[in-house]
């Protein structure tokens, strides 16, 4: 059994939180000088082999955070509701899957939720400053008052996490309950996680504690059983046991390879650069053009020649090359 | 369950069959993962349908519902024909070697002593062989042909894999699988956990399938082991403790009966509750039943209960028929033979089967008198909800009064968990409004009650004038007070017989335990087997010293368990006759030469000798029983009964229906759908979501959403049949009613061939109705039988009868 | 190029509205009120539209969302005020299109395009209404707005969410701001113009220029709205 | 396979003192500690905790309510949150998906917070006093027992029972309610007397 994380101490004293403004290593939309010394990385770690399904975690998370998501219907699978919202920071998916090489019928069960990218693609792709903000404990979390609702964090994910709240308009995801982390709490979906499936430590703790269940995965037969830690995010600060690393797409759509778009990539790189050098030069070419070439005047004759033709008086003498009137 | 939530991780194999134990006690499930992880432990479930246990388990096993005892009985049958048995344990601590009387027998699945015309047993001859000396007769050598185990190898025969295959519906090599994996515990260092709940008890031989598996369970000497027992995961917070405390017509608390019209008066009752030892030297401690009732006795009417009046025995209401349950209640209901009922925190009109017959009892009654904390469609089974409940209120003339009350977050008190611990609990919130709790309006009922009787006098009004009601505040006692009075006291000073100057109890101090109560009337109790829970030393069950010395899951010094603090029942039966332990590292208790010690509180006097005495002290015989004599109404051994509604006939007695001795109500039996009736072609059965529960969750929003509205699950194969859509909806109906549900159609569940038939399965979760935060639905009972357990009238909720076809959903008036 | 596809009747320049009025300067009208408002609202709305997007566009321009109350306001009008462009200039093009349509002098004119920047403009064709650069500048516009309000919507979270998916949203993305750069320059180049070529505001403002610089610039179109003036025999080139 | 040993040793290695490794890692280190605007307040501070159990299945699980105001004090306490007791031996701190969701089921709108009465007939509840009621309820007890008592059996033995009225008892009460009724109603000679056990 993974240890318990003791009852929080809820004396005033007690509960200010240990982290905050002074260890943010990334803020979007603005260039912060990282924190000289970084936090211990924290992770969570799902193992989904040991997931019952039983959606404690979705009813935490709800409580914790005082989340009021709408009654829905039923779709003809026990997933519910069919996916992330603005109030449903996690979600069980259910996948009914036949193991092509036993024939056995698998129920691959995932929550789904904010990974907390190492390298955070919301964070990127977001226009407002400050509006998401990585603690150098790999927690990522928005800030809703500097949320402009732009919803750019949703392309930026390569995991499909975030939403917008028709409400207010700012963007919705799992904070890993940083408050709850802050005082030293592992949050509501792993405290109330029935089958410590669901475990929360430090990234190395956790990385330790999935090679344990790995080797217990691997004894009942499940030979590509790993840990989804994927790289292409530089790693994630939530973590996935997997009995089929191999494939995790079977698990609902898990990304087999996340990484940040390359359309954001080149959206908030050459894009970003490319087009104000170019709308730089256009505006400098202008001004350029007119310190050379000096203003485009009319002139005296000009204005005659007009009012001879206005009067009409004899064409005026044509003004250009001969060749002007060839077509 | 005999042994705890927490003693699960201490398992080598895991069967989860009559259960869900990951859908329903996720909390408790914990345990199994952790066996699975730490002991390397299988996880072995048996169900109709792939369900959440199963998506975490290492093998799973399809049955058909209602064919249990065919594969438990099969597996008996599998271990011993492969001598797959822990001799060691089952010759000394179970009745293997006790010999039968002449004259008992089975035959084309009935015992000897059928009588059709009263549907009941003549029971005379299912008793063991009485020798000269007043004791039981024993073979130890197995060797005579009426010993309980050659009568069980007799009784199992038929029960073999192609048996398994054609009744049940489950492959006979995944049978063979399960066999091998159960079949390896018959090791006295490998031990198998039975997690089950109301997969096996809501059947019409819902008792039997649990002896099945506690039959098995001796035969691999896994019960009173750590890692072992028979475990039911139970529903309620407090249903163990209600049950304990006797709340059913028959019971007084701790398990002693209501007397029955036979038994006129106390000496005739105490007659049959001797409980003589059958072997020489057996504790048999029902011996000590007087003390108890007694006590209890004193508890309830105090001075009132004298030696000279019997201890007041006239005022215990007397049976005339084995027990007014709740099937029979609402049947005397729709006879219009009762006129007031009281619903405390209860929801009869979803909870009981076929709806409809129970709507038609509550509109006859005179007064409806509901206490809750929340409103229920019983409360408002007059109100008109269209589709979802259909009737007129102007001819309802039913009174109903609904009282407020408290929840568990605004009162104090215990409550038993399935592992038998009473935990107490303080209150966390104000109560809304106008709510009181439970114990202010029984306090207020009785109080009101007695004050007319003492002013109108009337019908027989002792028991009410005389009931012992002497607390501080009558109108409401405390729940401490209630507490210590469970737990029992000392009413008069008592000395040691041998030195009349030696005080052995002091009056007005709080007992330490059952073992100080006496049959003279200078002890009160309660509920003896409560007894410890508020000694002197204080509320025993508001402990919280979580240490766990030796790892070994017990938990002594957290809260109380009852009996006597002991987390695992017959824990004496851990060791060997020798009393060391059957697996040095599982330890429980032991024999250290002088008396017995270890991580539990033994079961078994403290100084008792190994081999001279029995490990299972509660039965005259000591030991366990393989054939249980005449303590079942329906056999000393299980038998195959196929549910009164069924797919096919009983292949193993095919003119027997149902269980031959369930009761059935003289109306009902027209309600049940013919044996396979084409009609009501697909096999039903309901079950509970991880997501609610029962009815109360649908009052929560955040459950709701979790699961917001009524489905069905059926095959693929089905659903390609009948021309079902994924999440379409559908309509359901057996003989007795309707609903309409969403269809989730899954791989989970696959068509059955039984006897050469194939049988499709339509799973109906209960948790809908007319009241309450998720979508509007139908309670499951709309279709379930009028029908219960031969034992204990559990209804048969798990396997009916019913037909399906896509619909475009309930009409809503 | 081949002259049949180029229009023959250069009468097509000349739109409702433009008048010569003789005197001391001519004076040519060139855009009516109606046109003159219909652009301005579309000036406007393209300006707040690259403050706005701008400010979303890069974090260095994100205090420009302080002009319209704050980030969650910049968000929310930009989407609108792209509305309203696109069915501003929806009314410019129909004014428009038909005197931007390609005639045979813009040849001609693009190749001399090293005059055009001299201001040289003895050396060009005589122009019809707009010229060449005029027409890019109409062209432009008119395909980048189409391509802004598609990949606008595809963005705009707020009502249209549902109907794309993220990958699409993306790409919408990229082209949104590749396209809103290259308004941007397109309008840099138009606004330049402007003010490089000297009376040409008040075409916009007034909405009337001078005979002179319909001489200069567009003579070709002077001269058609001579010709049509009433009791005057339509003026015709010279070929 | 027996995986006792490895986890034995993973306990060893990393984990001698999880916990205090764990709560470093959360907490980082006291010298560190600094009020930060933009992390949420923990919304436990101050509040008053309770040791209590699940409502709902018999796993019995360990919770804390959380509540502003004391009952202990005399105050009136509402309940801002309830989790799971990291404490108790079998949850572990853990809770299920009704369990984790418990606060909204003390605080749902369909509590019920006053006495009501559907007459005969009548398509509506209206709001009627405890003290009716339960004089009410009591009449109709006194009226029906008195009707209906069962003194002697047709045989002249004496039974003693009172068969047309009923009581259902609860599951999710405490023991010492349970008793209580239990006195009450055994008091009576109601023998359909029973509970949730079976369903």
């Amino acid at each position: 059994m993974f240890p318990a994380i003791p009852n929080p101490n809820v004396a005033t004293d007690a509960a200010a939180p240990r982290f905050g403004e002074k260890d943010i290593l990334r803020r979007s939309a603005s260039t912060v000088t990282p924190p000289a010394t970084r936090l211990t990385e924290v992770a969570k770690l799902i193992d989904v082999s040991k997931c019952i399904g039983c959606k404690a975690c979705q009813a935490a998370c709800l409580e914790w955070n005082n989340l009021t998501e709408e009654i829905g219907f039923n779709h003809g699978i026990y997933t519910n509701p069919m996916d992330l919202t603005p109030d449903t920071f996690t979600l069980m998916r259910f996948t009914e899957w036949v193991n092509p090489e036993t024939e056995n019928l698998e129920w691959l069960i995932r929550k789904d939720g904010c990974m907390h990218c190492e390298d955070p693609g919301c964070l990127k792709a977001c226009p407002a400053p400050g509006a998401i903000v990585q603690y150098s404990n790999g927690i990522v979390d928005f800030q809703h008052d500097n949320c402009i609702g732009c919803g750019y964090c949703i392309k930026g994910c390569p995991f499909n996490i975030p939403r917008i709240s028709k409400v207010d308009h700012t963007a919705y995801k799992c904070t890993l309950c940083s408050d709850r982390v802050a005082v030293g709490q592992g949050p509501a979906c792993q405290k109330a996680c029935p089958t410590q499936a669901i475990v929360f430590g430090t990234k190395d703790e956790m990385k330790e504690w999935a090679d344990f269940r790995i080797k217990d995965l691997k004894s009942r037969g499940f030979e590509n059983a790993g840990l989804y830690d994927p790289p292409g995010v530089g790693g994630t600060h939530v973590m996935y046991v997997l009995h089929h690393a191999d494939t995790p797409s079977i698990y609902a759509g898990l990304p087999d390879n996340p990484r940040i778009s390359p359309l954001v990539d080149a959206w908030k790189g050459v894009t970003k650069y490319v087009g104000l050098a170019v709308m730089g030069f256009a505006a400098a070419a202008g001004f350029l053009h007119y310190v050379v070439a000096g203003p485009n005047k009319v002139s005296e004759e000009d204005e005659e020649n007009a009012e001879r033709l206005a009067d009409g008086a004899p064409p005026p003498t044509p003004a250009g090359p001969v060749e002007r009137r060839t077509p | 369950m005999t042994n705890a939530w927490t003693d699960i991780k201490n398992t080598d194999l895991v069967v989860i069959m009559g259960g869900n134990a990951a859908e329903a006690h996720p909390c408790g499930f914990k345990w199994v993962t952790e066996a699975k992880a730490n002991r390397g432990a299988k996880l072995i479930v048996v169900d109709p349908r792939y369900n959440r246990s199963a998506s975490v388990a290492d093998f799973y096993a399809p049955i058909r519902q209602g064919s249990d005892i065919v594969f438990l009985m099969a597996l008996i049958n599998h271990c011993i024909s492969h001598d797959k048995v822990q001799w060691d344990y089952v010759k000394p601590f179970t009745n293997a070697s006790f010999v039968v009387r002449e004259g008992y027998g089975y035959q084309d699945g009935l015992f000897t002593g059928y009588d059709e015309e009263k549907r009941d047993y003549n029971r005379d001859s299912w008793e063991y062989e009485i020798g000269p000396d007043g004791y039981a007769v024993v073979d130890e050598t197995l060797q005579n042909p009426r010993c309980v185990w050659n009568l069980l190898k007799q009784h199992v025969a038929i029960y073999t894999p192609e048996m398994v295959e054609r009744v049940c519906g489950t492959p006979k090599d995944a049978f063979l699988k399960v066999a091998e994996m159960v079949a390896e515990c018959s090791t006295p260092t490998k031990t198998m956990t039975s997690m089950y709940a109301l997969g096996w008890t809501q059947h019409s031989k819902g008792a039997q399938n649990i002896r099945g598996m506690a039959m098995l369970q001796l035969i691999l000497g896994n019960i009173g082991v750590r890692g072992g027992g028979m475990n039911a995961l139970r529903g309620h917070s407090n249903i163990q403790g209600l049950t304990d405390l006797g709340l059913m017509s028959n019971l007084i608390p701790g398990y002693l009966n209501i007397p029955t019209q036979k038994e006129p008066d106390f000496t005739t009752y105490m007659s049959t509750r001797a409980f003589k030892p059958l072997r020489p030297n057996q504790t048999s401690y029902w011996q000590n039943y007087r003390k108890f009732f007694v006590s209890f006795m004193k508890s309830m009417y105090g001075p009132a209960a004298t030696k000279e009046n019997d201890w007041a025995y006239s005022y215990l209401p007397k049976l005339d028929v084995a027990s007014y349950d709740v099937l029979r209640v609402f049947d005397m209901m729709k006879q219009g033979k009762v006129n007031l009922y009281f619903c405390q925190g209860f929801n009869p009109l979803q909870a009981f089967p076929d709806k409809g017959k129970l709507a038609a009892g509550l509109a006859k009654l005179k007064m409806l008198v509901i206490m809750d904390p929340l409103e229920t469609e019983t409360a408002r089974f007059w109100e008109d909800h269209g589709t979802f409940n259909k009737v007129s209120p102007a001819d309802i003339k039913t009174e109903v009064i609904q009282l407020p009350t408290t929840c568990f977050a605004e009162d104090e008190g215990s409550l038993v968990n399935s592992g038998r611990w009473l935990q107490w609990h303080w209150p966390g919130g104000s109560p809304p409004g106008e709510a009181k709790t439970d114990i202010w309006i029984m306090a207020q009922i009785h109080l009101r009650l007695k004050e007319l009787y003492k002013k109108e006098g009337g019908a027989f009004p002792d028991p009410i004038v005389n009931l012992n009601w002497s607390y501080k505040d009558p109108g409401e006692p405390t729940p401490e007070e209630l507490a210590k009075e469970m737990n029992g006291s000392v009413l008069v000073d008592v000395f040691d017989p041998a030195d009349p100057t030696k005080k052995i109890l002091e009056a007005g101090k709080q007992l330490s335990g059952f073992g100080q109560m006496r049959d003279d009337g200078t002890t009160a109790g309660g509920c003896w087997i409560f007894s410890g829970c508020w000694t002197e030393a204080g509320n025993m069950m508001a402990r919280r010293d979580n240490s766990d010395p030796g790892d070994a899951g017990m938990f002594l010094k957290w809260s109380f368990s009852w009996p006597a603090n002991r987390r695992v029942l017959y824990n004496r039966a851990s060791c060997d006759l020798d009393g060391k332990p059957w697996d040095p590292s599982r330890k429980l208790i032991e024999w250290d030469g002088a008396k017995w010690t270890g991580y539990d509180v033994p079961d078994i006097a403290p100084t008792a000798k190994p081999r001279d005495v029995g490990p299972f002290i509660m039965n005259p015989e000591g030991t366990s029983r393989l054939w249980v004599r005449k303590m079942m109404r329906d056999g000393p051994f299980p038998v195959h009964y196929e549910p009164f509604e069924s797919p096919v006939a009983n292949v193993i007695a095919p003119k027997i229906r149902g269980n031959p001795v369930a009761r059935v109500f003289k109306d009902d039996w027209k309600s049940f759908a013919d044996i396979g009736d084409p009609n009501f072609p697909y096999a039903g059965t309901s079950y509970r979501l991880t997501e609610h529960f029962h009815y109360w969750t649908k009052n929560n929003h955040v459950n709701s959403v979790l699961q917001p509205e009524q489905f069905v699950e059926i095959s693929e194969e089905l659903a390609k049949e009948k021309g079902i859509a994924l999440g379409g909806w559908v309509r359901v109906w057996s003989k007795r009613g309707e609903l309409y549900a969403k269809a989730v159609v899954t791989k989970r569940i696959k068509p059955m061939t039984i006897d050469g038939k194939t049988v499709h399965i339509v799973g109906v979760p209960i948790h809908w109705g007319f009241v309450g935060s998720a979508r509007k639905g139908f309670p499951a009972n709309t279709l379930t039988p009028f029908v219960g357990d031969a034992n204990i009238e559990t209804p048969e909720f798990k396997a009916f009868m019913v037909n399906i076809e896509p619909s475009t959903g309930p009409v809503v008036a | 190029m081949s002259a049949g596809k180029l229009k023959t009747h250069a009468a097509e320049d000349v739109e409702p509205g433009d008048a010569v009025r003789p005197g001391h300067p001519v004076e040519v009208s060139r855009y009516t009120v109606g046109a003159r408002i219909n652009h301005w609202i579309t000036a406007l709305s393209l300006i707040l539209l690259a403050l706005s997007g701008l400010a979303l566009f890069t974090p260095s321009l994100f205090f420009l969302t302080g002009l319209f109350g704050g980030g969650q306001w910049t968000r929310a009008i930009h989407p609108w005020i792209g509305v309203v462009l696109f069915f501003s200039f929806a009314g410019l093009f129909l004014r428009f299109w038909r005197a931007n349509l390609p005639a045979r002098e813009d040849g001609t004119w693009l190749a001399r395009i090293s005059d055009v920047l001299r201001g040289r403009e003895e050396r060009l064709p005589e122009i019809g209404k707009y010229n060449a650069g005029q027409k890019f500048v109409f062209w432009g516009m008119s395909a980048l707005i189409v391509i802004l309000i598609a990949s606008g919507v595809v963005m705009w979270d707020q009502y249209f969410y549902p109907y794309t998916s993220i990958e699409q949203k993306r790409v919408a993305i990229l082209v949104h701001s590749i396209a809103a750069v290259a308004i941007i320059c397109v309008w840099i180049i138009h606004v330049y113009a402007a003010i490089w070529v000297k009376g040409t505001i008040g075409a916009m403002t007034r909405g009337k220029v001078t005979g002179g610089w319909a001489w200069r610039h567009h003579r070709k179109w002077l001269r058609e709205l001579v010709g049509t003036r009433p009791g005057k025999r339509p003026p015709t080139p010279a070929e | 396979m027996n995986m006792e040993l490895s986890r034995r040793t993973f306990l060893k290695t990393t984990g001698a003192g999880l916990a205090g490794t764990t709560l470093g890692a959360f907490g980082f280190s006291e010298a560190e500690a600094a009020v930060a605007a933009d992390v949420k307040p923990f919304h436990l501070v101050n509040t008053t905790e309770a040791r209590n159990t699940c409502t709902y299945c018999s796993v019995a699980c360990g919770i804390i309510i959380y509540s502003k105001g004391d009952l202990r004090k005399g105050e009136k306490a509402d309940i801002v949150h309830i989790e799971g007791d990291a404490d108790h031996p079998t949850n572990r701190g853990t809770l299920c998906p009704k369990g984790a969701a418990l606060r909204d089921i003390v605080k749902s709108p369909t509590r019920l917070t006053q006495p009501m009465i559907r007459k005969a007939g009548s398509n509506t509840f209206e709001a009627i006093s405890w003290d009716a009621a339960l004089d009410k309820i009591a009449r109709a007890m006194k009226d029906d027992r008195d009707a209906n008592f069962v003194a002697t059996n047709s045989d002249g033995v004496t039974v003693n029972r009172w068969l047309t009225t009923g009581f259902l008892a609860a599951s999710a009460t405490t023991n010492e309610t349970a008793f209580a009724t239990y006195k009450v109603v055994r008091s009576t000679g109601i023998l359909a007397f029973d509970n949730q056990a079976r369903v």
